[in-house]
């Protein structure tokens, strides 16, 4: 409500850079929130009530640029809540300095699991750890290897990812299972950060013929990738890939998005529901109303899980009934929460448990969800193509 | 009086250009030596072979019976081989002074002494040098200021400072004011004289060239033409129809 | 001037004695003391009272600093200017004020016979060519290395409405020297000095200019190209009419062939006279032309 | 020394001391400040000093963060077990280790640098120009992209410095007192150096090499000397900025060719290329604008860096340092010669 | 390592990949060669090291995105979005054109003919305005246009060529060869070497230096701008990739020697091939790398070949 106090959160987000992009999303997801919770009466503590108001700076995508700008955030803005920054690099950078401030930290972002084996007091996500992120295409891909009298083991796979934290962490997810399961990884390779052209990695992917091409590159991995899979006729039986909705590939390049399996946090068809949002459709509904230049795309899960952080704080100011950061803290260490973005439990490490990963197929220019079962609408189209 | 350069059988073209072919001869220690010949016949090519500028197609070079034809540009320098350009090269951004302490013999320092400031008998020396041609009122202007005859004589005096044993000139006098030209003349002579240092210079002005030598050797078309003393040179018909024209 | 009086004249740079040592400053003081005060109505009495190019109390310099104090100097159409002086005294700032190479601080230029005179002071250099037919032949290396003799010379005829005109001003000169006309296909890199010389020289004179100015022509020359180029520019004032101004270090042979010497000591004109006088003038000759 | 100057000198070091708890909420930019005036002194010994213009020093900086990782890490763990992506386990540092690690990681950052200079130099030195610019800009961003997939390090995972074990605003004070040890020792080091011969001989190098080669200078020798000595200074730097950070990347944090490499160079032409003073007062001149444009023109910050940048070049080509020379030359010790007339007359 | 053998192994397991791989560094490579080209240009007649020259080529692609995204020629003319796509690449020439002669005007004229770093730092904050004004206007997604044209294959499918890169190749090619006869024949062009090789004997014979230096920067920059045309065609820009190309012109300019054009293409094709080469043996991932390593092996070997002619190079 329009007349209640006011809780001071700070953000480094990238609003330039090569996240840019995303950031942006995230920043969008964390302000919509903020809205929709003053508008169902702002959070409530005792007997007053209170309204979010974040102070962003511009991290540049850099990670010594997050760091002090953190730090500028707790010592100079006197922020004492944090909301997290885009990507895994950066929430390294800034989770450092938050730890030893000692100021609570919700990031929606960062998704590297090393994030979470550092003893972190502070940190919590909401989102799940990428190792998860396209380990379930590797699952995926042995089931139906099995369904057609095959031994997983003779499945190849291909991985292109880029060099950064967050990919790299995914890869190690991806190859962990792939190597669970004995399967041949053929094609290993990591994408620069400037790319625009992977012919190279495109036309080995042909000679070698693998079963599973894996690709996570934020959003300009995921648009080079379809694009030139598409252009030159890849015909693999499976593509994994990351950031499909971020990257709006089936309004960009339209068929040749055809059948790419996109993993994701969140999507809108799932069944997830809450007081503020309503269920995961109306979340989508009301944020295509509230940023008209969402109108003709997908709602990227980054802005569905930067809105669900801020739920989780104000979930965990009500419980802790204070504004003490350190009751906040304990607060949003036992988070139990259900919400339109999915549950939310927070292991002693700090990471959303409660959650699974989905991946979606794009099946005639729509996104079904196809694993895992307990989710799936639609059945996997396989072989691709 | 023993030869300190010798220069014997050097070639040395550029693509089809014959620059200096079969050429040989020889600097005196503590002589003035002269170089003369028309436009192009090679006498800057010849001096750039000698102080390692490029490298010589057949023929060898020796400073004090040491082969130095394969030796770089600053290895030559640093056994006393001094040359000056035909354009003035001094350090123009710098005042005189400091242009001069530059110029100490940085071959003979080790780098330890690089280490040390100047010390007071260098700069003694500095002065005592820029009187002697005649800069000691403009020490403290910046030398890129200087006109060019006095430029000249700046990057000569920082010849002599670094105390070399061989000094090439490249037509030193070129674009000097006559009058001045005297006065150069005047202390090269003297340079040569009180501080022993060998001179082996190019030029075109006869004026100068033939008051000053003690032998002079003429190039045309990249080949010796002639050598001897001013006297006989100037008389020599072959230089006379090659270079020097009718009188 | 008899044919005879000309043969003995001297020959490359002259040959003499060196024994006239006097140091910079006192070059300067002594010229100071002899500096006459140079009225501009002598000056137009050498220019024959009809000046083509005329220069009165012209100041200029390099960015702030000023070189030139002064100066006055007045030329008549198909005369030739020779100045000299001490290294540094500004022979060559007043070429390049004439052409607009530097910065004019007060003072005028002006181009042309009888009352029709044009002021020029302020046009820019790329419009000296064009507008007022003044053609400079700069003091160090100006031919393009890396064309042909041929473009070269094409180059010199840029201004004029259609290639092909250039084109034929290049064969006249062809015709004319050749000794370029053997090297017509060659780079410009490989000639060598005197050839380079005649090459800015005739490039100079595509486009028919009516005031040469030329810096130093005989820098860097063998002696039998020194006369070579004396010579051009002998039948170039002679037989093509043309008005030059040059600056001439090899003072004893510009002063022989200019019709008007004048004497430039830091920044401002000393002496002033007919060519033949200042060789007389012992003053010059201790001074500047080195006895 | 005269009195004048050592009151500034010893106003300005109590300044110096003082300054963190003056500002105690600006400790970081203080110290980045540091590090500003570190890194520019030390681009303008070759650059400004000796006229060689490198784009790559930002080389030494990520190398020297990399050395002190290795050596921080390395004297208590198994680097490359560390550095792997899903390790598991936490990793604690004593007291005695962390400084230890700290001590040792940083000298050996500084001497690393300084051999690879060396080794650089030997090659890069015998270009000039722009080619020595793009050669050693050349060497940075190739450098980057090999560590950014060198497993053992971290790769593009960037890797994890130990965490200060004490206080956080204890840590703050000991990064900005490291810095500035840092940079007073430089300073020092680099005002003695000018004053020397073989400051003089650097100097003739920028005017005229080819001159100082033909005068019997061993230009290679003072070359490579000077360089290392920066790529010491350089990297040292860049291990405590590794200990600052806390965690970095290969590319966007330690080899940031296009950032901190090139606002190095913008910092030196700020104040005055070739000037004892010009550095530090660009550095000085650059992080406040920089900080201010940051805070205040949010998402137009580069716009406005990149207008200064633009504005500097153009209008102040010899920075605040030059300008200072010629308004007021005698503070410079340049003496104009009165008795001339021509400069006398000029206006 | 296995890796790399593998690689390897693939090159002589099917030995038409290596066509295959040449052919894509061909095409990417004519376009870096086109970029190094204007760069050569300007370094070349003015003396200025450009850095903003990547910038001005994706400046290029921007502009020819926007013309086809309004879709306003289209509705205007009735014409499909293949020809506009087309028609950009003419547009983006001149817009940026009339760009660069503007930069040079309001900058370049005022760091002409000084020293190195003036230039090359002038362009840096030249680079960086440009980079950031485009993601202020476009956003830093990556964007592309499509040509609605088949592909070609080859060889099993193995090779394939998109008609869209044969397109985009040729017009770089016609472009090359348009500015190449340009400079032989037009007077400008003749002006413009006459003052690359001595910009004060070019003014003393009537040139007016300023106006063929505005030229040159300005056709430098519409060279960039067409070649941004063409990359947003076939590959993928974003404001800040700038950048990669600014490092390939120079590579290429370096390796290549100045006034050397013809050693610039010669150059830009090879850098393309030997990128395609790297990246399939070493990884993707070093692609720049490969780059700038490549020319520091370059160098080094002008640097021998300069010291055996005991000479330094620069
Ligand atoms: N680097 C070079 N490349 C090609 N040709 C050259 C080079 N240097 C000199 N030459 C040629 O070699 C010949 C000799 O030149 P050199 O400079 O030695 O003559 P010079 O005797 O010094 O003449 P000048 O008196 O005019 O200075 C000339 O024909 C010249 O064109
Ligand atoms: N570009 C310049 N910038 C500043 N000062 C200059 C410049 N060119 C020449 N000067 C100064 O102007 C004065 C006159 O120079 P100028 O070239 O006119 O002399 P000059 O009479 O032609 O001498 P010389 O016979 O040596 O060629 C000198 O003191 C010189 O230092
Ligand atoms: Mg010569
Ligand atoms: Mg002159």
């Amino acid at each position: 409500a329009a007349d209640c106090d006011e809780i001071h959160l700070g953000s480094a987000i990238s609003l330039t850079g090569k996240y840019a992009t995303n950031g942006v999303h995230a920043k969008n997801g964390y302000e919509f929130a903020i809205k929709k919770i003053a508008e169902n009466g702002g959070v409530k503590i005792g007997d007053k009530c209170y309204n979010f108001r974040v102070s962003y700076y511009d991290d540049e995508s850099k990670g010594d640029r997050g760091a002090t700008l953190a730090e500028r955030l707790i010592n100079q803005d006197g922020v004492q809540y944090m909301l997290g920054p885009y990507s895994s690099g950066l929430t390294k950078a800034i989770a450092p300095v938050t730890e030893k401030y000692q100021i609570p930290m919700v990031e929606a972002e960062g998704a590297s699991r090393s994030l979470f084996n550092k003893g972190y007091k502070y940190l919590f996500a909401v989102l799940s750890t990428s190792e998860q992120y396209l380990a379930s295409a590797i699952t995926l891909a042995a089931e139906m290897a099995t369904a057609n009298g095959k031994d997983p083991s003779s499945v190849k796979v291909a991985v292109a990812v880029e060099n950064d934290p967050f990919s790299l962490d995914i890869r190690a997810g991806v190859l962990e299972d792939a190597g669970k399961q004995g399967m041949k990884i053929v094609i290993d390779e990591k994408l620069p950060r400037d790319l625009s052209d992977m012919t190279a990695i495109l036309t080995k992917v042909k000679l070698l013929k693998p079963d599973v091409l894996i690709v996570s590159g934020h959003s300009k991995g995921a648009a080079t990738a379809v694009r030139q899979i598409g252009e030159q006729k890849i015909s693999v039986p499976m593509v994994a890939i990351t950031h499909c909705e971020a990257a709006d590939v089936t309004g960009n390049f339209g068929e040749f998005a055809e059948n790419i399996l996109c993993s994701t946090q969140w999507a809108e068809t799932l069944t997830y529901e809450d007081p503020i949002f309503g269920s995961a459709a109306n979340y989508e509904k009301e944020f295509k109303a509230a940023y008209s230049e969402y109108a003709s795309k997908k709602v990227p899960y980054q802005t569905a899980q930067a809105s669900a952080a801020v739920y989780v704080f104000k979930d965990a100011f009500e419980r802790a009934g204070s504004l003490d950061k350190e009751k906040v803290r304990d607060a949003i260490a036992a988070t139990n929460l259900s919400t339109f973005y999915g549950d939310i439990k927070f292991s002693d490490s700090g990471n959303n448990i409660a959650k699974p990963m989905v991946l979606r197929q794009i099946q005639g220019g729509e996104y079904n969800v196809v694993a895992p079962s307990k989710f799936a609408s639609h059945k996997l189209v396989w072989p691709r193509k | 009086m023993s030869a300190i350069i010798e220069v014997s059988g050097v070639s040395k073209s550029f693509g089809g250009v014959k620059a200096n072919a079969d050429i040989s001869m020889t600097v005196a220690e503590g002589g003035i030596t002269g170089l003369i010949g028309p436009n192009g016949s090679g006498k800057t090519t010849l001096f750039n072979s000698i102080v390692g500028y490029h490298p010589i197609d057949a023929g060898s070079i020796r400073f004090r019976s040491q082969e130095i034809s394969r030796m770089l540009v600053p290895e030559i320098a640093r056994l006393g081989l001094l040359r000056t350009f035909q354009q003035t090269r001094i350090y123009g951004a710098m005042n005189c002074v400091e242009n001069m302490l530059i110029s100490i013999p940085h071959r003979k320092l080790s780098l330890m002494d690089a280490f040390g400031r100047n010390t007071a008998e260098d700069h003694e020396r500095a002065l005592h040098m820029l009187e002697f041609v005649g800069l000691y009122e403009k020490r403290f202007l910046q030398s890129g200021s200087l006109s060019f005859g006095q430029q000249k004589l700046l990057e000569f005096a920082m010849a002599l400072m670094n105390e070399p044993t061989v000094l090439l000139l490249d037509e030193p006098t070129a674009g000097i004011n006559p009058t001045l030209i005297n006065g150069l003349i005047d202390r090269l002579q003297r340079a040569n004289s009180e501080f022993g240092i060998t001179l082996f210079i190019i030029e075109h002005n006869m004026r100068v060239i033939m008051n000053m030598a003690d032998k002079i050797y003429c190039l045309a078309h990249g080949q010796m033409l002639a050598e001897g003393r001013p006297d006989e040179i100037q008389d020599d018909q072959r230089v006379i129809d090659a270079y020097l024209g009718a009188h | 001037m008899s044919d005879k009086e000309k043969k003995s004249r001297a020959s490359g740079y002259h040959v003499g004695s060196v024994d006239t040592v006097i140091s910079v400053e006192a070059v300067t003081e002594q010229a100071a003391a002899i500096a006459q005060k140079v009225e501009t109505a002598d000056l137009l009495a050498l220019a024959n009272n009809d000046p083509y190019l005329l220069i009165s109390d012209l100041h200029a310099g390099y960015g702030r600093m000023e070189i030139l104090h002064g100066i006055n100097l007045a030329v008549g159409r198909k005369q030739s200017l020779c100045l000299i002086g001490p290294n540094g005294a500004g022979k060559s700032t007043i070429l390049h004020a004439i052409f607009g190479f530097n910065n004019i601080f007060s003072g005028s230029i002006k181009v042309g016979s009888g009352e029709d005179k044009r002021d020029i002071t302020s046009l820019s250099p790329q419009d000296k060519l064009r507008e007022a037919g003044i053609a400079y032949i700069l003091q160090d290396k100006s031919v393009f290395p890396g064309m042909t003799v041929e473009e070269n010379l094409w180059m010199g005829g840029f201004l004029k409405d259609d290639p092909k005109h250039a084109k034929e001003a290049a064969e006249r000169v062809f015709d004319k020297y050749s000794r370029l006309a053997d090297r017509r296909k060659h780079l410009a890199k490989v000639l060598s000095g005197g050839e380079r010389r005649l090459l800015e020289i005739s490039r100079a004179l595509v486009m028919d200019p009516e005031i040469l100015l030329v810096d130093e022509p005989s820098i860097g020359l063998e002696p039998r190209f020194i006369d070579m180029v004396f010579e051009i520019l002998r039948d170039l004032q002679e037989v093509e009419g043309k008005t030059i101004v040059m600056v001439e270090q090899n003072a004893k042979k510009g002063l022989e062939f200019a019709d008007i010497g004048y004497v430039l000591v830091s920044g401002e004109v000393a002496i002033a006279g007919k060519g033949d006088d200042l060789l007389e003038n012992p003053d010059v000759g201790r001074l500047f032309l080195g006895g | 020394m005269s009195a004048k100057k050592l009151v500034l000198y010893g106003t300005l070091l109590a300044l110096t001391i003082a300054a963190p708890f003056l500002f105690p909420n600006f400790k970081t930019q203080l110290a980045t400040l540091w590090l500003m005036i570190i890194v520019a002194l030390s681009w303008d010994m070759t650059g400004g000093q000796m006229g060689y213009n490198s784009l790559g020093n930002i080389f030494f900086y990520g190398t020297g963060m990399y050395v002190a990782a290795v050596v921080t890490i390395g004297i208590v763990y198994d680097v490359g077990e560390y550095t792997q992506a899903s390790g598991g386990g936490i990793y604690v540092w004593t007291w005695g280790q962390y400084f230890a690690g700290m001590a040792l990681g940083t000298l050996a950052a500084g001497l690393f640098c300084a051999l690879c200079a060396f080794l650089i130099g030997w090659i890069t030195f015998g270009l000039r120009g722009p080619y020595f610019a793009i050669g050693t800009l050349g060497v940075a961003i190739a450098a980057g992209e090999l560590v950014s997939n060198w497993e053992w390090v971290g790769g593009g995972q960037g890797i994890s410095m130990p965490n200060y074990p004490g206080d956080f605003d204890q840590f703050k004070l000991v990064i900005y007192y490291l810095y500035a040890v840092l940079g007073v020792i430089l300073f020092m080091f680099v005002a003695w150096l000018y004053q020397t011969r073989f400051g003089a001989a650097i100097n003739a190098i920028r005017d005229d090499e080819g001159k100082a080669e033909a005068m019997g200078i061993h230009t290679l020798r003072y070359k490579l000397i000077t360089w290392a000595m920066s790529a010491f200074f350089v990297g040292a730097a860049g291990a405590i900025s590794a200990f600052q950070l806390i965690h970095f990347e290969p590319l966007e944090t330690a080899y940031q060719t296009i950032n901190l490499g090139i606002f190095m160079v913008v910092c030196v032409l700020l104040g005055g290329k070739g000037t004892l003073w010009g550095p530090v007062v660009g550095a000085v001149m650059f992080q406040v604008f920089k900080e201010a444009t940051w805070n205040y023109f949010l998402g137009w910050q580069w716009v406005a860096l990149g207008a200064l940048i633009v504005v500097v070049v153009v209008f102040f080509q010899d920075g605040f340092m030059g300008w200072l020379r010629y308004k007021r030359p005698e503070w410079f010790g340049i003496r104009v010669e009165s008795k001339d007339a021509a400069t006398e007359g000029a206006s | 390592m296995d890796q790399i053998m593998s690689n390897l192994g693939l090159l002589f397991e099917f030995p038409i990949v290596n066509l295959k791989i040449i052919l894509d560094g061909v095409m990417i490579g004519s376009l870096f060669a086109l970029a190094a080209y204007g760069l050569a240009l300007v370094w070349g007649v003015m003396n200025v090291k450009n850095l903003a020259q990547g910038d001005f080529v994706i400046a290029g692609g921007y502009v020819s995105w926007f013309l086809v995204k309004t879709e306003w020629l289209q509705s205007l003319l009735g014409v499909s979005d293949n020809f506009v796509i087309l028609l950009g690449v003419l547009v983006a020439f001149v817009v940026m054109g009339a760009i660069g002669w503007v930069c040079y005007k309001l900058i370049i004229t005022k760091v002409i003919e000084r020293d190195l770093f003036t230039s090359l730092l002038a362009t840096f904050g030249l680079a960086i305005m440009m980079a950031q004004i485009m993601n202020l206007l476009f956003g830093s997604d990556t964007q592309s246009l499509k040509l609605e044209y088949d592909t070609l294959y080859f060889a099993d499918g193995l090779i394939d060529l998109p008609i869209a890169k044969l397109i985009g190749v040729c017009m770089a090619a016609g472009l090359a060869l348009a500015v190449v006869l340009f400079m032989k024949t037009s007077r400008m062009g003749q002006a413009i070497r006459a003052t690359a090789q001595d910009s004060r004997a070019a003014r003393v014979l009537g040139i007016d230096t300023e106006k063929v230096y505005a030229f040159t920067f300005s056709l430098n920059a519409a060279i960039c701008g067409a070649a941004g045309a063409i990359i947003v065609m076939v590959w993928v820009i974003q404001p800040f990739y700038g950048i990669t190309y600014s490092v390939r012109a120079f590579v290429i300019v370096t390796a290549a020697g100045l006034g050397n054009l013809p050693g610039v293409i010669a150059a830009g094709l090879g850098i393309g091939a030997a990128e395609q080469y790297g990246s399939h043996i070493f990884g993707i991932g070093y692609q720049q790398a490969i780059a700038v390593l490549l020319l520091l092996i370059i160098l080094i070997y002008k640097l021998l070949r300069q010291r055996r002619l005991r000479q330094v190079l620069q």
